[in-house]
């Protein structure tokens, strides 16, 4: 079995469905540590690949590709525009195929990270959504089952999240609320951790 | 506070169809819609200078389009980053073939977005140069300068960068001298009232009705402290100290100020604290150079005031006063 | 809503300290220190035009003072006429021998004192003349003009007159120039929220959350109707309405218009009112000439809008372009 | 007996101690109809007064000119002013006299009304304070003694108060509010009641 773009339709019209429950969480976790538009940004985004889910080729790297631009298009807030550079890392692994072995998500994970470590001009350490991304990279190694990988990542994030809870923020807007973020959830890890239970169930 | 406005989601439409229909010999409209160029632009052998950010700030940024200042500007929706496609078209109708500075406030999703769109174009063959404002003293160290936010420095950037430009210097010289005037830059304010952003539909944040906060950021990020209102004396007096602490002044230093209101507070209230500005300024030794007291840099309908200090040589004070206009400023 | 000051009561000498502390080149106190005069006045041979009122209005009164606009003005407190003696030492700084027009608003205490200054200058040979500004059509039917409130189009008139005095007009003809300018203007506005007089430290009046009243004065004066707040293309509708009515043009005309901020309503919000503005003119064939889009004449913080329609002939139309300069506006 | 200088400082100095008893009243009353100062107005001119009552020159026309300018200095309002124009038409009819016989009061007031009439471009019968003003010169014609000069003012304010109370006002701020004045005694006739008020305790 392997990710092909029906894989792809499938999650994006799961998480279409089901990203509006976290709305309110998302913008109010963002509130209390930035500008409080997580949860609009990623309805923006979900609304933008709805544009053009129908219509993804069969080449996975054209589909991660065109949802990468319908991201950028959508949502251009820092979460967005991170997921797009995320998007676009996968378009750039998976270029010409039409399946892509489970067993690669790892690899695509470590290709996301790096993108977005690139694009944001920060690392990992600094409590943002690429430590539970980093973790998930690291969690998923050897994997080649749908529902194995998931459950990985699923353990993965809430580590790391647990790690991170009580460190101050060192980046983005939360950083500015330096000892007040303490004890508060990162809000990009809390989006990444929404997506993820979106795309569980 | 109320609002004028039809569907909050058409704010920034029906403001930027507005703002050209008043003014067709100054702005028009490029790209999706939500880009506005220089009537006349792009300016055939001038670099470009291209700023960018949310919009509900006029006259920045798209306000200060116009001769001697920017050539194109990118607008998002209100307190929000445009698109990376939207940044990309302000780029291209800026160049004028000599390359293209973007020059904007040092905010994260600005920064990857406006990153990104210059990758973009790089494949089309146009040169760019970034320079980032990180102007506001409150909202990091002086040791961690690069992490400030970026506010009403914006409009001595964009006057000196704009004049350097018009002059027909090259995009090297004018990303040195619009990063000289970026560095020459410290902000502070401190805001009484709220604003609205229209597709929120209710106040950014809360504030007690004898409170203030000094430090706010221009979106209702974080300041220094909060607490009960001060008088004009007082918050000129405490803003100056900032001010001064982080940029010394010595006798002989000429400095231009700007003496911004967020928006609510009236021109006579920037006049009560500029006495305190002016105090501050003559004892220690430094002549004030074509003063700027207004409505620059704001926040909507928001009550509150900043400060800024723009300390010249003669290379950028050459530039502050060369001639520049758009339908909001008119130097010369 | 929250003001920044020192003592209510020296609000208005606070202010006066910091503009002309800022600006020395354009403006210098006169007469007992309520009276702002052009740094260079009186302008010798030329006609002096006076202006005056209440504080918390600028740029409207003291702001307008510069060449081709006002020479001197008196200057009361907040939303109060000034005295007789400063009026009359208004009259007296900017007297350069070619006598001197009152222009200002029509309100019965200024309009009593200004009377009475000129009662007192008389005996020392200065020859005055007197405008009154009745452009507000919500204050009275256009058969009892007269009694009709001045507002923003004291704008239009200052800086028509003006000019006509800049370029060496006598009395005689200012007057007459000044006279048709304010008779070519009507005006209406639409307010959202109170101010708040600083010695009184309450908001003038209290309006609903939700509401607004069409047609309010400047300083709260009731207005047509209150009611629940309406969207921007409605509020620019029903002004626009009501002005043609009042003032009917036809194709070929040639109008100015100013769409004004009371103060605390964003230029965001202005430009999209203009939309309308513009497309009502349109629709009647007249051609917009030099749009003023935002804060010309206000009430400190008040939210709130007003449109003033200016018909002009060639005489108006050039003076309206001659060039003129103060802190707060600059043409040509 | 005549009035004289002194008599003119007794009743400023009673003015001055009694008139802060009606402050708010006034306000409030201007308020509803104009812009609430009037009691500040008063206030205002009555501590001009004070500024020059003690040096009041024995020349009865030099004293009301010299509170004339006073109270034009002091209190720039509508009614402040046609105080000061009322103040004025005195020292133009007393000029030079160090006594004037009460039997001229009615006179006096016959010049005020003219002199204020001129200053406000306005006429009786427009619920101002000319009204009340013009009845007291009516109802006093003819008297010579002081307290009978007081009792009929007395009388002539209540009357044209009670005709005006219900018409609507016609002049200054009050002109705008239309019907509503209807009801409402003009803020000026009232100020005049409440001087006279003062002065006759
Ligand atoms: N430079 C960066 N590098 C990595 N992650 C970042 C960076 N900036 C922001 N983030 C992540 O994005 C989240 C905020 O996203 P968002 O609300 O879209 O930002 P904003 O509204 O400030 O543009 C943060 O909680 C953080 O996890
Ligand atoms: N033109 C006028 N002629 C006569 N009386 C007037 C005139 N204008 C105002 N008044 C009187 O003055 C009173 C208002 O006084 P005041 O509050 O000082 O006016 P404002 O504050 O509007 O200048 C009115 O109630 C009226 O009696
Ligand atoms: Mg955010
Ligand atoms: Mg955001
Ligand atoms: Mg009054
Ligand atoms: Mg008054």
């Amino acid at each position: 079995m392997a990710l092909t773009t029906a894989t792809l339709k499938a999650a994006y019209r799961k998480l279409e469905g089901g990203i509006g429950t976290y709305f309110d969480e998302l913008n109010s976790a963002d509130g209390k540590l930035g500008d409080g538009d997580l949860g609009i940004t990623l309805t923006r985004a979900s609304r933008g690949i709805h544009e053009v889910v129908d219509d993804l080729p069969e080449d996975v790297g054209q589909a991660f590709l065109k949802s990468a631009q319908a991201v950028t298009k959508a949502a251009s807030s820092s979460f967005g525009t991170l997921m797009a550079t995320g998007l676009m890392a996968c378009a750039k692994a998976t270029r010409g195929r039409t399946e892509v072995p489970w067993s690669e998500v790892s690899g695509l994970l470590d290709q996301v990270l790096a993108a977005m470590k690139a694009r944001g001009k920060t690392d990992v350490g600094m409590k943002t959504v690429l430590d539970p991304l980093a973790a998930c990279a690291e969690a998923t190694r050897g994997l080649d089952d749908p529902a194995a990988l998931m459950a990985a990542a699923d353990r993965a994030i809430t580590e790391t999240m647990d790690a991170f809870r009580d460190k101050p923020a060192q980046v983005g807007r939360a950083r500015i609320f330096g000892e007040k973020s303490q004890g508060l959830d990162d809000p990009g890890m809390l989006a990444f951790r929404r997506i993820v239970d979106v795309l569980k169930t | 506070m109320k609002k004028i406005l039809n569907d909050p989601f058409s704010y920034v439409d029906d403001m930027l169809a507005g703002l050209c229909a008043a003014h067709p010999d100054m702005y028009r409209v490029a790209g999706d819609g939500r880009v506005v160029a220089r009537a006349d632009a792009p300016v055939a052998g001038k670099v470009g200078i291209v700023s960018g950010g949310g919009s509900g700030h006029l006259p920045i940024f798209t306000g200060y389009v116009g001769k001697g200042l920017l050539d194109a500007c990118a607008i998002g929706d209100v307190f929000a980053s445009p698109s990376v496609d939207q940044m990309a078209d302000a780029i291209r109708v800026a160049n004028g073939g000599a390359g293209v500075l973007r020059l904007y406030g040092n905010y994260g999703g600005d920064v990857m977005n406006f990153d990104m769109a210059g990758d973009m174009v790089e494949m089309e063959d146009i040169a760019t140069t970034t320079v980032l404002l990180a102007d506001d003293v409150a909202s990091a160290p002086r040791a961690e300068r690069e992490k400030r936010r970026g506010v009403a420095g914006m409009v001595y950037a964009f006057k000196i960068a704009g004049a350097a430009a018009e002059a027909g210097k090259d995009l090297e010289e004018v990303t040195r001298i619009a990063q000289k005037a970026a560095d020459s830059c410290v902000s502070m304010g401190a805001a009484l009232t709220p604003c609205t952003v229209p597709q929120a539909g209710k106040p950014t944040f809360t504030i007690g009705e004898d409170e203030m906060e000094m430090g706010m950021g221009i979106h209702g990020e974080p300041g220094v402290w909060r607490g009960k209102m001060r008088t004009a004396d007082e918050i000129a007096g405490e803003l100056m100290d900032n001010l001064l602490a982080d940029q010394p002044l010595v006798a002989g230093d000429r400095v231009s100020v700007l003496v911004n209101s967020l928006g609510a507070t009236p021109p006579e209230e920037l006049y009560i604290l500029y006495r305190i500005v002016q105090q501050r300024l003559d004892a220690a030794g430094a002549a004030i150079v074509m003063p700027l007291v207004g409505r620059y840099a704001t926040s909507m309908e928001m009550a509150g005031v900043s400060f800024t200090i723009c300390k010249l040589d003669d290379e950028l004070e050459g530039c502050l006063k060369a001639p520049a206009s758009c339908a909001f400023w008119q130097v010369g």
